[in-house]
């Protein structure tokens, strides 16, 4: 593959990472802390929609190689996290009495209850959409790019909800609020702002983005319970690089950690080419910079990141 | 009280009560009790200020009355009506602003934004109470589109002022304008507060600039150990040996 | 605490709790000796159960020993109890790619140098980030690890796994040969039902001896350790840090101290569980052991080496339970039942008794500087407090 | 340690030129000062005077942007905290956290400094000699807190006291650290006034055995009756020195706690 090859993949893997990381720092700004159960909501997003679009199937025509019908489940994985997250919220988290590392802890424990539902309904095996896998574009193939119909939508979906997202927090009602609680809370309820409505909307908002994510990781590879869990790690990485609680820290933060990651053999390539020095040096990188530590590239950005700058490359977790 | 459009000018032509009234209060953070059978009232329209020594229990008194400390007895009554422990985000919207004395203004929004935040429990009418606002303050109207963190400590202050004005209060609580900032700037300020007064907006007012914030002010109470121990006039308090005492030991 | 000495005594000091605690445990081990002796729970496998709950008792000391005195968040169990595993694997196996065919014991002091080291590559970037970094830090660090442990086929074998793992006592005089020594035994307490004990069961009696050596072994060095002065710091340190170092202590030296304890007594459940399964891959190090041993150590109650004992209990009762109940009653899954177990049982942990099942109750001085005897006031409420909410002001 | 022994310039903390600002305000401005040997010194000063940026540049857990701090002779700037304590500078906080799950004996044994029992290794290697130390501590603490008169409080959880009684275990832990000069942050702020006058009893008596003191204070009674010298703080800087009584008189202090001036 080329370098635009990798890139364009680069491209449909941030789109997935973005969605997830915006609504994982979201919540970390409002409700204030760390949402070990974020990876399993976007695991509740795909699972619905794949239920769904199994009832609706292919309903209607047909846009960018996905049927009406897929949108329908869209919304519906979305909004079943949402719920999913809202009722979690009501249920469990807000009658705790324990501080930020309980709820982190508590999140945990509804991760693996998340997942467990999930697992026991659909067993642990990979399965997919019911949709005909898509022959690469044609007229991008020349330039080695190799994406899909399914991979655009995926872009273009993203970029509709990140825009989207962007115009509610800057000019609605909602958007300001939720960006003056994470500014600071307790003005926010001196000014009037009724703080447990908005964090009930951070929580529709930040699942709701989650469940598309993983609607489209679904589409992207497969589905299977841990498809979220999995994910989470890299997740963080990406809000932890742009900034924990900043928004916008997340969208750039996702879109760098799904760009390392898929760029990873490129990076591989250029590492044998490169004449290191030492000769140890260069057989370590060369063993270490491979697809299969793909992930583990990103957590140790991640961990470096936290030691140089602790808020980020965003700086200070301003929304 | 409820309906804040008709705004400040019921609560002037209430009758002869206090607008708002703490009845002897105790009350404090957790068990930690930082006032103790404490009373003041804030009658319609006047500015009262509220000095002593730090530690005296004068911003806990600010923040019992606007539901942020719950009393643990006696009573906080606005227009006669029992509001103690009412969450500050309704209290709002009963007709009390309140201007906290650090962290009064959201850094990351704009200006514009920081007073649409003052104005979410309104009915109607916002852009035009911010409009008047800007009028009144020019000095952040130049500056609607940047963000308040770029603000200087000045300009922030009344920024905050503003803020609370949008809902159009009866009463406001301010506490401590002049905290870090240079004198000029905090005479500047107080002629704020004064300009707000004017505004048919009755101010209780924590202020440790004694002098000054006594200066502008038509009643004052001198706070120790969480209670009330004098109350007058400006000048009876500024002349009274006993006050400068309790600030300096004696 | 001491039972055997003074039994009515000891029975009197006990908190609701800890009585609550005794009387379901009684219960358990009463129910599981009828099990046995009707022939339901063969012995052997009783005494595999007996050894797992060993291991996972043994995993929660060792977090007990970060989290519960220091209060230090580490999401990377899997890794520490992966890299005993391998260690002594890497070292006796038979089918080790690298070296192979040592004593056992020599496999114990490479797993416990290896996990020292990567405590040290672990703790010195992470133990300085607050603490939700910490967790989030060390879980991914944690996935390198299990990364490498996949990927690196010329050290690892890779998704293979290792083959052919002797025995802990292999090679040692006497106990390499015990199990096939041992004549087969036929008991018979229930006329009908007969019992028999086999190699099988010799060699699973000693592998229950090695797991209370080892257990028996960290818990009596966390207990003194605890009540040490030097666990006091750690305590303080939990507590607040500042004021630790405000009166001299040099907390980032003893955080690391506290991580590297724990982190060696994870490796060595990881040791026991190679000897016990005579298999690793890289299976074991997926985070659901780190989450088992969090269950164990929230459960039993942050900071309580006895908390941390019944949690290995209760996590192997889940493990085990469900795969019975797989088995005899309800043909569910048993995979994602124990997942669901484990979730419920932290959010009711956390909703209703957040400091945990058996907190710590008694003062914690070192025992021969109280000279008054006796412990002083148990209170049943316990001097812990709950933990977390309203920090206002 | 009779205090007319002393050398009048045995200086025990030396401030010199200390600065520290926070996003461009300068919350501590060239300030300097010392503290003699024997002493009890007042630092006071209004609200936002930087009094407790300053106890957290001494005691090292901010670190400063210019000047010195000296503990006995020796440049502490820049130290950890705990290498400052080691340096026999001991400090304590405004608002103590509770310590979950210990006791006040145990919340006091935290006290001590070096303790044997501190070493991992030792508990195993000589467990003989981590007992004795921490015998004699246990007796020492025992015997401070029967001085405080607080001894029947010893075996309470240490989450259970009142806030006024906790101050008075820190001050006696804080003692078991044998201070060179120990740092009060407002040890009366939020204490009854029986608790108050038990507190300036202790802190006069503990002075005559010989503790040097530094402590901030907002109740001036307390600190008027209590300390001497006292240093003013205000805007940062050191506004003035001297005793109660000058700082009392002293225009320029009373201006700048009663606002006045131009």
């Amino acid at each position: 593959m080329t370098v635009l090859g990798y890139l364009a993949n680069g491209l449909v893997f941030s789109s997935i990472i973005v969605l997830g990381s915006i609504g994982l720092s979201l919540v970390y700004s409002i409700a204030d802390f760390a949402n070990f159960a974020h990876g399993d909501t976007m695991t509740i997003g795909a699972y619905t929609s794949l239920v769904t679009f199994g009832a609706v199937g292919g309903l209607g025509g047909a846009v960018l190689g996905l049927p009406y019908g897929f949108f329908v489940a869209l919304v519906a994985g979305i909004a079943a996290a949402a719920i999913v997250a809202v009722g979690t919220e009501k249920l469990i988290y807000e009658p705790l009495d324990v501080d930020s590392i309980g709820l982190l802890i508590t999140s945990i424990g509804i991760a693996f209850i998340y997942r467990a539902v999930i697992q026991i309904r659909f067993g642990s095996d990979f399965t997919r959409f019911d949709l005909q896998p898509l022959r690469p574009i044609e007229s991008l193939v020349p330039y080695g790019v190799r994406i899909t119909l399914h991979d655009l939508a995926i872009v273009a979906s993203a970029v509709v909800l990140v825009v989207g997202l962007h115009v509610l927090l800057q000019y609605t009602d909602l958007g300001r609020k939720m960006r003056a609680m994470a500014d600071n809370p307790d003005l926010a309820r001196v000014s009037g702002i009724r703080t447990k409505r908005v964090k009930l909307w951070t929580w529709v908002i930040g699942a709701g983005l989650a469940g598309a994510g993983g609607v489209f990781l679904g589409l992207f590879n497969q589905l299977s319970p841990r498809m979220g869990f999995n994910l989470l790690l890299v997740i963080f990485a990406a809000v932890i690089l742009g900034g924990i609680g900043s928004v916008y820290g997340a969208m750039a933060g996702g879109f760098l950690i799904g760009m390392i990651n898929q760029l990873t053999p490129f990076f591989s390539t250029v590492v044998e080419a490169l004449p290191i020095w030492p000769g140890w040096l260069a057989t370590a990188l060369e063993n270490l910079i491979t697809i299969e530590y793909a992930n583990a590239i990103a957590f140790l950005i991640m961990v470096a990141v936290l030691l140089v700058r602790p808020n980020g490359i965003a700086g200070e977790g301003a929304t | 009280m409820s309906d804040d459009t008709t705004g400040p000018a019921d609560g002037v032509h209430d009758g002869t009560g206090p607008v708002l009234s703490l009845s002897n209060v105790d009350g404090g953070y957790g068990e930690v009790q930082v006032l103790d059978d404490l009373s003041v009232r804030l009658d319609p329209g006047e500015i009262v200020c509220l000095v002593g020594p730090n530690g005296a229990g004068k911003s806990t008194v600010l923040k019992t009355a606007f539901g942020m400390l719950t009393p643990w007895t006696g009573t906080v009554e606005y227009h006669g009506r029992d509001i103690g422990g009412m969450p500050p985000e309704e209290i709002v919207r009963e007709g009390i602003g309140y201007v906290p004395q650090t962290d009064n203004v959201f850094g990351s929004l704009t200006i514009d934004e920081n007073l649409r935040m003052g104005g979410v429990a309104r009915d109607g009418g916002l852009d035009g109470v911010i409009e008047t606002l800007y009028d009144r303050f020019p000095i952040i109207d130049e500056k609607r589109g940047s963000k308040a963190k770029t603000l200087s400590g000045g300009q922030r202050q009344v920024l905050a002022f503003a803020r609370a004005l949008v809902m159009e209060p009866d009463v406001l609580l301010i506490d401590e304008p002049s905290a870090g900032l240079a004198p000029n700037t905090a005479d500047d300020v107080f002629d704020d507060v004064r300009e707000v007064n004017d505004m048919e907006t009755a101010i209780l007012m924590v202020e440790q600039n004694v002098t000054k914030g006594l200066g502008i002010s038509d009643r004052g109470y001198v706070l120790d150990q969480g209670t009330v121990r004098f109350e007058g006039t400006p000048e009876e308090l500024l002349n009274d040996e006993e006050v400068s005492q309790l600030y300096l030991g004696g | 605490m001491s039972l055997l000495d003074d039994p009515q005594g000891a029975l009197d000091d006990l908190t609701r709790p800890e009585g609550w605690v005794l009387g379901v445990s009684v219960t358990f081990l009463l129910f599981l000796l009828v099990a046995l002796l009707t022939g339901a729970l063969g012995p052997t496998y009783f005494l595999f159960l007996v050894g797992l709950a060993g291991m996972y008792a043994l995993l929660s000391l060792g977090l007990n020993a970060q989290w519960g005195f220091t209060g230090l968040i580490n999401f990377s169990v899997a890794a520490f109890f992966g890299i005993g595993a391998y260690g002594s694997a890497l070292m006796t196996a038979s089918g080790s790619p690298i070296a192979g065919g040592f004593n056992p014991l020599v496999g114990l002091v490479v797993a416990l140098v290896v996990a020292f080291v990567l405590a040290l590559l672990i703790g010195i970037p992470t133990l300085r980030l607050r603490a939700d970094y910490l967790a989030i830090a060390s879980l991914g660090l944690a996935e390198v690890v299990r990364l490498v442990v996949l990927n690196e086929r010329w050290l690892t074998n890779g998704s293979a796994g290792l083959r052919g793992i002797p025995g802990f006592f292999a090679g040692w005089p006497v106990l390499s040969t015990f199990p096939e020594a041992m004549p087969g035994l036929r008991v018979e307490v229930i006329p009908g039902s007969p019992v028999i004990l086999e190699t099988a069961f010799w060699q699973a009696s000693l592998n229950v001896l090695l797991v209370l050596a080892f257990a028996g072994a960290a818990y009596f060095v966390l207990r003194r350790a605890h009540r040490s002065p030097w666990g006091r710091v750690l305590r303080t340190i939990r507590s607040d840090e500042d004021l630790a170092r405000a009166l001299g202590k040099n907390t980032y030296s003893f955080k690391m101290q506290s991580f590297v304890i724990g982190s060696l007594i994870m490796a060595l459940a990881g040791v026991f569980y190679t000897h016990l399964n005579l298999y690793v891959g890289p299976g074991d190090l997926d985070p659901i052991t780190t989450f088992y041993a969090w269950v164990a150590v929230i459960l039993g109650g942050s900071g309580s080496n006895r908390g941390a004992l019944f949690g290995g209990i209760v996590i192997v009762t889940i493990r085990e339970g469900t795969r019975f109940l797989n088995d005899v009653a309800l043909p569910i899954d048993p995979a994602p039942l124990r997942l669901l177990l484990i979730g419920v049982v932290i959010v009711a942990v956390m909703r209703y008794r957040p400091q945990g099942i058996l907190p710590p109750q008694r003062e914690l001085i070192w025992p021969s500087a109280v000279d008054r005897g006796g412990t002083p006031e148990t209170p049943d409420t316990g001097v812990r407090e709950q933990k977390g909410g309203g920090d206002d002001e | 340690m009779s205090e007319g022994a002393l050398p009048k310039d045995d200086v025990v903390l030396r401030v010199d030129d200390l600065q520290k600002s926070f996003g461009g305000l300068a919350a501590t401005d060239h300030a300097s000062f010392a503290v003699e040997r024997g002493t009890i010194t007042g630092l006071i000063g209004p609200n936002g005077a930087g009094k407790s940026t300053l106890f957290n540049l001494i005691s090292g857990f901010y670190e400063p942007d210019g000047g010195t701090v000296e503990v006995n002779g020796t440049d502490v700037t820049g130290m950890e905290p705990y290498q400052v304590a080691e340096h026999g500078l001991i400090r304590t906080f405004q608002t103590p956290r509770k310590l979950e799950g210990m006791t006040v004996r145990e919340a006091m044994l935290i006290g001590p400094r070096q303790q044997p029992g501190e070493s991992f290794l030792r508990l195993f290697a000589s467990p003989g000699s981590v007992g004795e130390s921490e015998a004699a501590n246990l007796a020492e603490a025992e015997r401070i807190l029967a001085e405080f008169e607080i001894d029947h409080l010893a075996t309470q959880p240490a989450t259970d006291i009142s806030g006024g009684q906790m101050k008075l275990v820190e001050l006696a832990r804080a003692m078991l650290a044998e201070p060179e000069i120990l740092l009060l942050d407002e040890p009366v702020a939020g204490v009854n006034p029986t608790l108050a006058k038990k507190l300036k009893d202790q802190i006069r008596r503990l002075n005559e055995q010989g503790t040097t003191f530094l402590l901030i204070e907002h109740d001036m009674e307390f600190v008027m009756d209590l300390a001497d010298p006292i240093v003013v703080l205000d805007q940062g800087h050191v506004l003035t020195e001297g005793t109660p009584e000058g700082v009392r008189n002293d225009d320029r202090v009373i201006d700048a706690y009663l606002g006045g001036g131009t």
